[in-house]
């Protein structure tokens, strides 16, 4: 019986994951007529465009993840201590993105931002950016609430923020001294996938116009044949880096936590 | 003027009423413990004095000041938890300097009152341990000192035991009575756990629905419990339901056995029913009734618990249930037998409720 | 310090759900010059691209569902009662969608199972309507995982299965009798979420040319003005609908549970 | 041949060996708790005879039979959790009826066999509720129910009592030991709480590190214990090292003063250490050391613990702790004093382990 499962799982990874990748990577090597090569990644690389849109790409994660973390922890913090009854709403909102296809999201941006609105934020460069930023929050918005959201959940945050209250301390030397120290790796965690969805995010980004990574792999995709195929294996390669990260990060936490 | 003093205390949740008109006055140095069953509210009468909860009524002062525009943080008051809460983050000395740190107190005070501490729980050793590398009762001796440490005027403990197994129990409330006693500091000790609040305080708070049904020190709770519900909450009286025979001569009957008791009936006639409470250490099996003070009647069990046996006997409706000493060559009554139960006159106390 | 946050909520909420919602329903009434009118959601209903195009992803979205459930519920189940130490990998394996690019994906499936290859799925219709359920039961396989493994984790399952064989029950008794119906609103759940995505998808669809609901959605959006608000807001309210079962099913569920 | 024989049984989990060379043959019809603090391989033992888990090493037999090639459904026997776990689904009767229905048993005879159960755990009124609905008492007497409705050949509890209130947990307890009279089954119980085991079994097995350290009826376990071990879990027997003065007239010293056994000390010469055992409840505090049975020694401590107080005196290097039962008149010796401990030689056991 757990032979079957075993061999089950491995047929599962196969023809879902690892076949896929294998053979993308497998044609990623082969520009070069006949031999193996790096040459698609190397033409990938030299393309200014590529530079470009990557690195805005980082940019705009970076950002999402300070505005995600400024809005998530605090928030997440308050809800379980002191309006535990809002839970429930508060992940069904957070569920949202989810299920609301980013398009709709983006539409209703669009109406409500353009350039005769009361914000016209599409109207400059900076606004479509920070537009573009709340955005992404939104679709990261699900990962980041429920890493920290499970962070919290392993501490006992009412006694604690009792205990430091008992001690003397007021609301910032809390936040600051006991809360964020013991959900660090949930926040890392929770950046590390807003970082991995931001850099691979394409519709937001082409329906706004924005140089970013996402679109710049869609239009390789459309017009060359080995090129995407790299692009999608570093991208993956990048994915499963941020992931790597998190299990390790996650490891060394258990490590200094365990013996429960 | 006492030095923590609750008057008129009240705590309503929506529409439930927690803690009805709660009177209490501890003296300086005093140890007093608050001890009922879940849901009586002595954990919330305790939070009221943190300051985690606010009374819908009532004044909480100490040391003559009304604690009532205070905020947790500003009450300077000693807390234990049950569930220890040291700061995961932080090893031992550091969760110990918290309050000092938060203070504002200079390093090297901080650095000679967390040494004496951790002396006080001799932990000296241990300084540099973070809480998950500690047992739950080594984890528990450090939340005391980091309670103590910033010397506050009254230390609360929340069932700081419960989560222990048995021996260290036993062992840590001995630790935290003699530390109590050496600092001097007004402790308040809540607990649903009887031998636990007998064993360690100077007074006990029976609570029940909201309301203190008795105050008193430990031998006096036990021993003469002012309601039912302390005597059947408080140790494992025998409650008996007796008809008064004569009201004049004190005399009463359980089953068809006459029995004079010592104290007054009171305000009754014949036929009355009263309750009356009978320890089940207070009496030993004798051959037969010899004077008035003896009940007889068929033994229904016996159950050997280790240093007791104890026996159950039915006289009349009632069933009574006697301890002896467990010996190795004692042979307890057997079930179905016949025998004679003696105690004295005073031993049968009167519940008035 | 309570209105702050609740405050904060509420203009989050504004920003970021509703007022673009209401914007776009706004838009979507306005096909008819100067009144409202509901012409554009009748134009979309009788486009028959619309019709078929729908039919076709609930199809796909009730495959999804089925072979998802027939997946995930007895592998759920068995790693959590006898593979313990394999719930992290699990877990990881079940995250590799969220941050795997659907287009990464897609193109490994295509290189894949072109029509030269050894599985030449996508030579045929069916073929390939069964690679795009096998790429939906991927991005599904998250939310369908984590639905069943928490609703897994809320019961006892160790203790219950082993109640279960001390009175004489197998594992096909188990599983029906025991297991299925105590984690079934978690499955439905699971179910919701899963149409919800279906129905939404865009990509995998497109690359794979398949008359889905996605692309359709795509394509009027690029070509019409009045018509895709008239179809974000209806598919809004589907997923909307869906979320709603789940919360009401969820109820349900806690109602005959609770007292815990 | 007994009906439950468990012969050898080893268990490892991976490097661990949790179960060493266990030996037990339990006859039809009797109660036997395995006792033993956490890890010390109890349920374990239990468990494999249930067949969850199998056994690395060893055999185990059912009336004749061995159960090596059984699956724990084809094992025909009742277990009982620690957690209930009653299906949730299903309502008190569905739950009573599953292990019947499982069977295939005609509709008639399962109606007929809840009714039974439910009599016999006085809930036939709750036959519609749903386990969400009851008290832990309640559900564990419908888990009981519904372990028992089969007619298994071997009943396992497996610490039945530990989720529940003190006040539930000792009248289970007596309904349980009961039920299993009335229907003569064999039973095993596992439970690491001393008074649970004393009180509820025929047989009780003392488990350490994964070994029986001793089998015996309640009374010889706590009266006589086999090892130190024993002693030190079963009760709370005093332990004092004491020296040998002379190893013919069976003499020894503990601290300066000197005791003779009725026990012979065996094979040992003057000088050397031995550990006795004295039970708390064993002596009585006298005016003077008359005869040899006697300690005297300086109190450091009383507790008063309900029904009784104890009391800790200092005899040289060792603390011996003595129980005496409260009464209302008795005023226990205070700290300080120098009181004098009698008792009969009888109570001073040898420990040799």
């Amino acid at each position: 019986m757990k032979k079957f499962w075993a061999w089950g799982a491995l047929i599962f990874g196969l023809l879902y994951f690892i076949l896929p990748l294998v053979g993308m990577t497998n044609f990623s090597l082969k520009m070069r007529r006949g031999v193996y090569s790096l040459d698609a990644y190397a033409v990938v690389l030299g393309d200014p465009r590529f530079q470009e849109t990557f690195t805005y790409s980082i940019l705009m994660a970076l950002s999402t993840i300070v505005f995600g973390v400024l809005l998530v922890v605090p928030t997440a913090y308050w809800v379980r201590l002191k309006l535990p009854g809002l839970r429930p709403y508060i992940e069904f909102i957070t569920l949202l993105p989810l299920v609301i296809p980013a398009i709709v999201i983006v539409f209703g941006y669009i109406r409500l931002y353009n350039t005769s609105s009361w914000l016209p934020l599409t109207g400059t460069t900076t606004g479509t950016n920070i537009l573009l930023m709340f955005g992404y929050s939104t679709l990261a918005l699900p990962y980041m609430y429920r890493s920290v959201d499970t962070g919290l959940r392993s501490i006992d945050i009412a006694t604690l923020t009792e205990a430091a209250q008992s001690l003397g301390a007021g609301w910032t030397t809390i936040l600051a001294k006991i809360i964020l120290p013991n959900v660090l790796v949930a926040v890392l965690s929770g950046a590390f996938l807003t970082f991995a969805i931001v850099i691979g995010e394409f519709t937001m980004a082409a329906l706004l116009n924005r140089p970013a990574f996402g679109p710049y792999m869609q239009l390789l995709g459309a017009n060359r044949a080995y090129e995407p195929a790299a692009l999608a294996v570093m991208s993956f390669a990048l994915t499963w880096g941020c992931l790597g990260l998190i299990q390790l990060v996650s490891r060394f936490q258990k490590g200094a936590q365990s013996p429960a | 003027m006492s030095f923590l003093n609750l008057t008129s205390i009240q705590k309503s949740f929506g529409p439930v009423q927690v803690v009805k008109d709660f009177n209490m006055a501890i003296e300086k140095g005093e140890f007093v413990s608050f001890l009922g069953p879940s849901g009586c509210g002595k954990t919330t009468v305790l939070r009221m004095i943190a300051g985690f909860e606010t009374p819908s009524g009532g004044t909480i002062s100490i040391n003559g000041k009304s604690q009532a525009n205070l905020r947790p943080n500003q009450r300077n008051i000693g807390m234990v938890f049950q569930a220890y809460a040291l700061f995961p983050n932080m090893n031992v000395a550091e969760n110990v300097a918290f309050g000092l740190k938060v203070a504002g107190r200079p390093k090297a005070e901080i650095d000679q009152r967390v040494k004496e501490m951790l002396g006080l729980i001799k932990l000296d050793h241990l300084a540099d341990r973070y809480p998950y590398q500690m047992s739950g009762g080594q984890q528990q001796r450090v939340a005391l000192a980091r309670a103590l440490a910033p010397k506050p005027q009254v230390l609360l403990l929340d069932e700081p035991l419960s989560a222990l197994d048995a021996k260290i129990r036993v062992s840590l409330r001995e630790e935290i009575r003699m530390i109590q006693q050496q600092l001097g500091i007004t402790t308040v000790f809540v607990t649903h756990d009887q031998e636990e609040a007998l064993s360690i305080s100077d007074r006990i708070v029976v609570m029940n629905a909201g309301k203190a049904d008795q105050i008193g020190a430990p031998a006096e709770i036990y021993n003469r419990p002012a309601t039912r519900f302390v005597a059947n909450f408080v140790g494992t009286l025998n409650l008996i339901e007796a008809k008064v025979v004569d009201p004049a001569s004190n005399r009463v009957s359980i089953g068809d056995q006459g029995v004079t008791l010592r104290e007054p009936l009171g305000n009754v006639k014949a036929g009355d029913t009263i309750s009356l409470a009978l320890r089940p250490e207070a009496g030993s099996i004798a051959a037969d009734a010899k004077g008035d003070t003896a009940l007889t009647g068929e033994v229904i069990s016996s159950n050997f618990l280790g240093s007791v046996i104890r026996t159950r006997m039915k006289v009349g409706t009632a069933v009574i249930s006697f301890d002896m000493f467990n010996s190795p060559g004692l042979v307890p009554p057997a079930v179905g037998e016949t025998a004679t139960l003696r105690f004295t006159a005073t031993d049968l106390l009167i519940i008035r409720d």
